[in-house]
């Protein structure tokens, strides 16, 4: 029987599979699956809708940039310059992706540590406020001082903030530290200007010296890289001093790659072949009341001191005072890195007191008073502003970090010294769970980029003032919180009655506009049409704010010369810098450490405490971008300490440890390490792998608070 | 075996190509590379067919089954493969519905396609003829009409066979963006891709005789007359002669003509390690010249020995070959400021070749049980 | 495909990108704008350089002198649409890529694709990109794509196609004023008009008075590969010497920052 | 791909390749339909048994299809080229007068038994181990031969052609059913069954030649039978030896009757298969 079933069990699969073969069926089978690989359901869909364009302004960095977004369905799909502003840099370009971030907050949440690893709870509104209410009353009951750390100072909100902390003990407003243009502090303090702060005319400089301003990675405003990029060169000449071979570098003229830590040096070098060439604008100069100091001290620095110190040709360093006294008005820098911040308070006055000597303060092409943006409100007492370094160490018992207009990165411990013993309470305002918010205890989530009326005083490197206002685009997603009315909140809490009719930032903002309209001073430009009109021509605030939220920019009268008190080239830092320009030879490397670790950042890595994710392009899917676990080293170097490129090796500082992949370039100084300050897991969405220890929190911090180089060492695994 | 691969298949299907370890630099891998030498040693099974239908080799029936049943095996496992390989296998019909004749890859495709039908039909009467199957008269006659349309389509499996066993060659020669694969040729035929027919029938036979052999090994039984493994030998050996030959010719044209034209340097080619300038003498000489000569001296000396040597490295060349054209050609960088690269398979890449493999090697010994692969062994075990 | 249809001869251009690489500071907003105009995913944790899909992509390169002395280039190569023996045309096996006869614009039909990847295997510029994963955005991220261009699925090869939407609203634009062709002005490319140093020119190489045929004529400029005969699109031009010879296929060892890892 | 597919275009690249893509796909499919329909014909004409024998045959291993007059020493080797039907053989008649002259020479003695098994003197014997004899009324008696019978024993069932229907020399006669084994044996001549017997009679089958039969020259006479018998005994013997039951066979003594009994049933079908010339 066996062989008969079996044949006919063959008989019945051969006709099956021919009779299937014949019907239409495996060709419609075949056709549909094709057909449906191409629409699975899991591969997104475009939305469909009308398409308008729509105005606004960019609040992600400093710089506000005119934004013309492109929307479907009343919701922005993608952000360009309008014809004639500034090209929008990566980070704005991606910025309406934001408000969906992994990372993205809808509930205040309380922050927690378990395990080494971060987890949040979310919280009601009112349980934070009645927190930072108790903070507050500990604090005036002694427990320590009230700060709020301010990542974008100017905006009207500090003014809610500083009659906030009127009051309270040692209340005070701290500038985020190494922002950019922080050092325009230190000339403000050298000039001893009473009112209003410095503002930079790079519009009329012909010659541009950067100690460090990563002027080609986003500093200051980008008009300024477009000058340099631009057909007509020309007419601006670039000398950039950094031990980096950079972007910056790589456009600029001259390279002067001095020694990290040693352009102080460098400077008071510059400042000797200009005084005894007699190249310096002598009147100006004069004005100093400690010139005769100041001239015998840098007197000491010959160019071949300097050059012993800091590596630079004696030649190079009298052929570029020269360069700078051929082009002028010529405007020194000592810029801030978005990765690196600021050089240290001796060296800042060393280099900007470059610009009082070639008499900047004041002219054209140099250095211009700007009159401050009228206040919201008027209000009787005002906290200061102030330096994180004016702050004494284990001090603050409340801080509050305002992190809703962007984020800058730095050691958090810069920060976290200046708490007391006890840690303190700190409370942070930011839309994402990322960045400085990640060190708070309490976070409150506040609205995105496009979701909210936003405000852009004059970047600092404006010659005067302006204002602009990012118009929001998209709804305030549900959970969020206002600034000013959690300030409001917090006041109510703690029985503090605060000046001024204003419930949320909105108002402020209105307000704040409404008096610029009454001083009637100035134009507003209209990004639309380019058009510029006196401010006098607007009828009502309501005009001028509607003129604003449709991307134009209201900007101050060209303003007054600088009037100064009194000016002083050394100042504070005299007793440093007498120190310095004994020459006493670069500073040695420890044995220990014989590497100096640089962190470097460009701007639209750090300005916000999150990107887009489609950043990986730059940093993940190339390799454009180095990630921050990659540590260059020159080839040599590598040599010496017998390290390969690609291997895996732990950085290793006296603060502390991070793994890291070698790599090489010629590029990299030799006996330097660099690393990218450049988003990490989180900040590209990734909430699932594991936070490393950032490298900024390894990095030395110096006595005025800086972290620009440390000593370090690399250890293969 | 057959079950991590099939695992590791499913993985690759189910979550996509990222389960491999190829990228955009890698387009192809251990697969494509595998691939090209398996078909090359399946080319056995036509290219026997060829000597014994259409030359009349008749001594060669002894082993025309089990190169048949080889060749199946190779191709069948090969387009299981490709299958996994492509990113959309649900499309694969669409090379049929939207060919690009310019495409070497159609006319693989195609040829291969078909070819894999031409071997089933070849396949049928060899099954037919099973001890329990037979019992079925229809089957016996109809295997038996069979039987004498065969030289047709044996002739047909030779024309196709020749035709992609080329295309795979010309495959890589036609990459004029790759200096190092790229070749002048004739026609619309680079060289490479006679080269790889001449490759391809050279070792065809060497693989056969290898086969051969260790099935009788495992088995423990005579299974052909050593007469039979003589001409194995002696057809690969000369044929493989002519194609170092070739080679050698194609090499040194490529090396000062093709080459300089495209702006490249051939030093460069072997500047980075591991492929120094050794794989080219290891390709030509080792692997191809060396035992050409041990298999022509085997086949004469009657050494069998020899002859499987000869046929052992013979393969090991064809692969080495394949592997030179796929993986190095991608290694070799074009853009001076794009890195020379190396790449490692996944795990998954290697199991799923493994589960063809196991496939091969239990279809193998099922006919081999309940099939007559030999027909001379019985015989062989009488005297 | 409108204008062509009622006008009755079709206008062939040759549409192509002119890269002043001493402009070009490696800031990377064209592969950014490219990835937001185009709806390219974001990568995945394990995605690396090898793996992504970056359609203009940033090489960084140096001189391969040591410090102070080096120097580097940032290229930014995307799809070079070789309008000659184009290598990726004519492989694919099932016309999944061809080359727009009315823009000279090399375009990949991901819908055909079967993802064999031989075509990938044949580009010298390594300009094609594979999906290896499923497309995927944070939740919520796919309001923000661009409507005009639908997204890949896995397993299909794709790449530059000189925002193939771009051109085809502009031809619209103009078949609704009644023109023949589209205005020059109409029509530019995510990355040309992200670039903040208008480092990046697109226009129609064919067309005398358009800036990139001027450009592209300019003697410092050169195309990659230039020797392999595949006619490029894709203009660079640089006044430093080293950066050009980089461009020719001369495969000598240039340290590159590449060749990390 | 089809005109009407989009941006199609008959150019010569397509006609020459789909041509000959085409072409090839022809020539397979023409080949298969032929082979097809040639079977059909084969079984309208009731050439399948022929044809089964013909395929048989070939897959034979040598040994067992040597030529009836290498058995008989008439020469030193030689393959059967006609699948043991002497009836068509060119050679064979020549055999036969060679043998006539020799016979004056020489008579052979007509043995009996050969190594154990019975050969009687008024049957004829086929190569498939089945004898026949001629009857009065001119119908043929067939039976199962001496070592057949040892071979299998006694069979489990019987299967065989209906009465009335044709068998034909070397087509199927019967199958044997033995422990799930199943044997085929030939029949060794052409005709109509007219009854059939079965194990307990000692024939098998009664058959009336067809008139086209062409006589019976094919069988083998006692005399040829006797070495023919040795041989087969040989085979047997080395079949078996290769599983060491060498001794299963009593030596030169009385075999045993029921070989199956000895024989492990796996190696069953395998040695009755050769013996029973089924491949």
């Amino acid at each position: 029987m066996t062989n008969v079933t079996r044949r006919n069990l063959l008989k019945l699969a051969g006709g099956a599979a021919i009779g299937f073969m014949a019907s239409p069926m495996p060709w419609r089978l075949t056709d549909e699956l094709a057909i449906w690989t191409q629409n699975w359901s899991w591969i997104p869909v475009p939305p469909k809708g009308e398409v308008t364009t729509r105005m606004t302004a960019c609040s992600l960095c400093p710089s506000g940039c005119a934004v013309q977004a492109r929307c479907i369905g009343g919701l922005p799909v993608s952000l360009r310059a309008p014809a004639g502003s500034a090209a929008l840099c990566s980070l704005g370009l991606t910025g309406h992706h934001l408000p969906y971030h992994p990372a993205r907050l809808l509930a205040p949440v309380r922050v927690t540590e378990r395990a080494d690893a971060l987890h949040t709870n979310p919280v009601r509104l009112g349980e934070v406020v009645t927190e930072t209410a108790a903070a507050i009353a500990a604090a005036k009951a002694g427990l320590g001082t009230v700060a709020v750390l301010d990542m974008r100072p100017g905006r009207s909100i500090s003014w809610a903030w500083r009659s906030l902390l009127s009051g309270l003990p040692g209340g005070a407003v701290i500038a985020g530290p190494g922002r950019e243009g922080a050092s325009l502090a230190t000339l403000e303090r050298m000039l001893a200007i009473e009112s209003g702060s410095l503002g930079l005319d790079f519009e009329h400089a012909r010659t541009i010296v950067s100690f460090g301003a990563p002027l080609a990675d986003g500093w200051g405003s980008p008009r300024t890289l477009q000058r340099l990029l631009g057909g007509s060169r020309g007419n601006v000449r670039l000398i950039h001093v950094d031990p980096l071979r950079s972007p910056t570098a790589e456009i600029a003229d001259r390279w002067l790659p001095a020694r990290p830590g040693t352009e102080a040096v460098l400077a008071l070098g510059l400042a000797h072949v200009l005084i005894a060439e007699n190249l310096v604008d002598r009147a100006a100069a004069a004005k100093a009341v400690d010139f005769e100091r100041y001239s015998l001290l840098v007197s000491r620095v010959t160019a071949e001191k300097a050059a012993a110190v800091t590596g630079i040709a004696a030649d190079a360093i009298i052929a570029t005072a020269r360069e700078i006294a051929r082009a002028m008005p010529a405007v020194v820098l000592a810029g801030e890195d978005a990765g690196g911040g600021r050089f240290g308070r001796a060296a800042e006055t060393a280099i900007l007191g470059l610009n009082l000597i070639l008499g900047n303060a004041g002219k054209g092409g140099g250095f211009l008073a700007r009159p401050d943006l009228p206040a919201p409100f008027d209000s009787a007492s005002l906290a200061p502003v102030q330096d994180l370094d004016q702050l004494p160490d284990r001090s603050v018992a409340l801080l509050l970090i305002d992190a809703s207009a962007g984020d800058a990165a730095f050691p958090w411990r810069v920060v976290e010294r200046k708490l007391i013993a006890k840690g303190g309470l700190v409370v942070a305002l930011s839309p994402f769970f990322a960045g400085t918010a990640r060190h708070a205890n309490l976070i409150v989530p506040a609205p995105t980029f496009l979701e909210a009326m936003f405000e852009l005083p004059a970047g600092f490197d404006a010659p005067a003032a302006t204002l602009g206002i990012s118009a929001p685009l998209i709804a305030a997603r549900e959970g969020g919180a206002d600034p000013a009315s959690f300030v409001r909140a917090v006041a109510a809490a703690s029985r503090i009655d605060l000046p001024g009719a204003w419930a949320r930032s909105e108002d402020l903002i209105k307000a704040r506009v409404a008096r610029i309209h009454r001083v009637g001073r100035g134009s507003v430009m209209s990004i639309a049409d380019g058009a510029e009109k006196p401010l006098a021509a607007v009828a009502t605030p309501d005009a001028l704010l509607e003129a604003l939220m449709g991307g134009a920019k209201w900007e101050d009268a060209p303003s007054p010369s600088v009037q100064s008190m009194k000016t002083m080239l050394l100042g504070d830092a005299a007793g440093e810098l007498e120190r310095i320009s004994t020459c006493a030879t670069a500073p040695k490397q420890s044995p220990q450490y014989p590497l100096t670790l640089l962190p470097r950042a460009p701007r639209d890595a750090t300005a916000s405490a999150v990107v887009s994710p489609v950043i990986t392009k730059l940093y993940r899917e190339s390799v454009l971008r180095r990630s921050p676990e990659t540590a260059v080293l020159n080839p040599a170097t590598a040599r010496e300490l017998r390290l390969r490129a690609g291997r895996k090796a732990s950085l290793e500082t006296a603060a502390g440890a991070i793994g890291v992949t070698i790599a090489t370039s010629g590029s990299v100084m030799p006996g330097a390490v660099e690393i990218a300050v450049s988003p990490g897991a989180i900040a590209l969405g990734d909430m699932h792998t594991a936070v490393k220890m950032e490298i900024l929190e390894i990095c030395a911090i110096d006595e005025s608070g800086g972290w620009r180089q440390s000593a370090a060492r690399l250890v293969e695994a | 075996m057959l079950g991590i691969g099939l695992f590791a298949i499913g993985l690759c299907l189910i979550k996509g190509l990222n389960q491999t370890n190829m990228d955009n630099r890698f387009a192809f891998g251990l697969w494509i590379f595998l691939d090209l030498t398996v078909i090359a040693l399946g080319a056995g099974a036509f290219f026997t067919g060829f000597l014994l239908y259409i030359l009349r080799r008749d001594e060669l029936r002894a082993v025309i089954n089990s190169a048949v049943v080889l060749g199946f095996i190779c191709y069948s496992g090969a387009i299981l493969v490709l299958m996994v390989d492509v990113g959309q296998p649900l499309r694969a019909w669409f090379t049929f519905w939207h060919p690009n004749v310019h495409s070497m890859l159609t006319e693989v495709t195609f040829c291969i396609t078909c070819y894999l039908a031409v071997l089933a039909i070849e396949y049928a009467p060899i099954v037919l003829r099973n001890r329990q199957l037979r019992k079925v008269p229809s089957f016996l006659v109809f295997e038996f009409e069979l039987h004498k349309v065969m030289p047709v389509l044996a002739a047909v499996g030779t024309f196709l066979s020749f035709f992609h066993q080329g295309s795979l060659g010309g495959l890589y020669g036609v990459l004029q963006g790759r200096p190092f694969a790229y070749r002048d040729g004739f026609a619309i035929w680079p060289s490479t891709f006679f080269l790889f027919i001449l490759s391809a029938i050279a070792t065809g036979p060497a693989f056969v005789l290898v086969t051969t052999w260790a099935v009788s090994k495992i088995s423990s039984k005579r299974l052909v007359q050593p007469s039979v493994y003589r001409i194995l030998a002696m057809v690969s050996g000369w044929l493989l002669v002519t194609y170092v030959g070739f080679k050698g010719i194609d090499t040194l044209v490529w090396l000062n003509r093709t080459v300089p034209r495209t702006g490249a340097i051939p030093a460069q080619f072997y500047a980075w390690q591991p492929f120094g300038t050794w794989v080219l003498f290891a390709e030509i000489v080792l692997f191809g010249l060396v035992p050409a000569l041990i298999l022509i001296a085997g086949a004469r000396r009657r050494s069998f020995a020899l002859q499987l040597t000869g046929s052992l490295l013979a393969c090991a060349g064809v692969a080495l070959n394949r592997f030179v054209m796929t993986i190095q050609t991608l290694a070799v960088p074009t853009l001076k400021f794009e890195p020379f690269m190396l790449y490692w398979p996944s795990w998954q890449e290697v199991a799923t070749f493994l589960a063809v493999a196991a496939y091969g090697v239990i279809l193998y010994s099922l006919s081999f049980r309940y099939l007559k692969l030999f027909p001379h062994e019985r015989d062989l075990q009488q005297y | 495909m409108k204008s062509s249809a009622n006008s009755g001869a079709i206008i062939k251009r040759r549409f192509g990108l002119v890269i002043d690489l001493d402009r070009c500071n490696g800031c990377g907003a064209c592969a950014t704008a490219c990835a937001v105009e185009n709806n390219v995913p974001p990568a995945f944790p394990e995605v690396n350089e090898r793996t992504g899909l970056t359609w203009m992509r940033v090489y960084r390169a140096e001189n391969g002198r040591t410090f102070p002395d080096s120097r580097t280039v940032y290229f930014p190569i995307s799809c070079q649409h070789c309008g000659h023996d184009t290598p990726c045309v004519s492989v694919c096996p099932q016309n999944a890529v061809d080359i727009n006869p009315q823009t000279g614009v090399v375009s990949q039909i991901p819908e055909r694709c079967l993802g064999c990847r031989y075509c990938m295997a044949a580009c010298p510029y390594h300009a094609r990109y594979f999906n290896w994963f499923d497309p995927t955005w944070p939740a919520g991220m796919e309001k923000t794509l661009n409507p005009d261009v639908s997204v890949r699925m896995r397993g299909v090869v794709e790449k530059c196609n000189l925002c193939h939407s771009r051109w085809q609203v502009a031809k619209a634009k103009a078949a609704a004023a009644g023109k023949q062709d589209l205005d020059p002005a109409d029509y530019t490319t995510a990355c040309a008009e992200a670039c903040p140093a208008k480092a990046i020119v697109l226009g129609d190489l064919d067309d005398r008075n358009s800036e990139a045929s001027r450009a592209a004529k300019s003697p410092n400029a050169f195309r990659l590969l230039a020797k392999l005969g595949t006619d490029p699109k894709i203009y660079y031009r640089s006044n430093r010497e080293w950066v050009r010879r980089l461009g020719d296929a001369d495969v000598a060892q240039i340290e590159s920052e590449a060749s990390r890892g | 791909m089809f005109p009407g597919i989009n941006g199609f275009v008959w150019d010569a690249g397509h006609s020459i390749f789909l041509g000959i893509f085409y072409a090839v796909i022809l020539i397979v499919l023409t080949t298969l339909i032929r082979a097809w329909l040639l079977t059909a014909r084969d079984f309208k004409s009731h050439r399948e048994e022929d044809l089964g024998w013909h395929a048989d045959f070939e897959d034979l291993p040598a040994s067992a299809r040597a030529c009836r007059h290498e058995l008989s020493g008439e020469v030193d080797s030689r393959m059967c080229p006609n699948r043991f039907d002497c009836r068509y053989c060119t050679d064979h008649p020549k055999f036969v007068a060679a043998r006539a002259r020799q016979q004056e020479a020489v008579a052979v003695p007509i043995p009996q038994t050969v190594a154990g098994f019975e050969l009687p003197a008024n049957r004829l014997y086929h190569r498939g181990h089945t004898w026949v004899r001629q009857e009065a009324d001119a119908t043929l008696t067939v039976g199962l031969d001496d070592l057949g019978t040892h071979l299998m024993g006694k069979p489990d069932r019987v299967q065989f052609p209906h009465t009335g229907s044709r068998v034909v020399t070397n087509g199927t006669g019967w199958y044997l059913h033995k422990n799930d084994v199943m044997v085929r044996v030939l029949s060794p001549v052409d005709g109509e069954v007219i009854a059939v017997g079965g194990p307990n009679d000692e024939w098998y089958m009664k058959v009336k030649p067809s008139p086209s039969a062409s006589g019976t020259k094919h069988l083998l006479s006692v005399a040829e039978a006797g070495p023919w018998m040795l041989r087969e005994v040989e085979r047997l013997h080395i079949a078996l030896a290769a599983d060491g039951l060498g001794a299963a066979l009593a030596d030169g003594g009385a075999p045993i009757d029921d070989l199956t009994k000895a024989i492990p049933p796996s190696k069953l079908d395998d040695v009755c298969g050769l013996m029973f010339l089924e491949p």
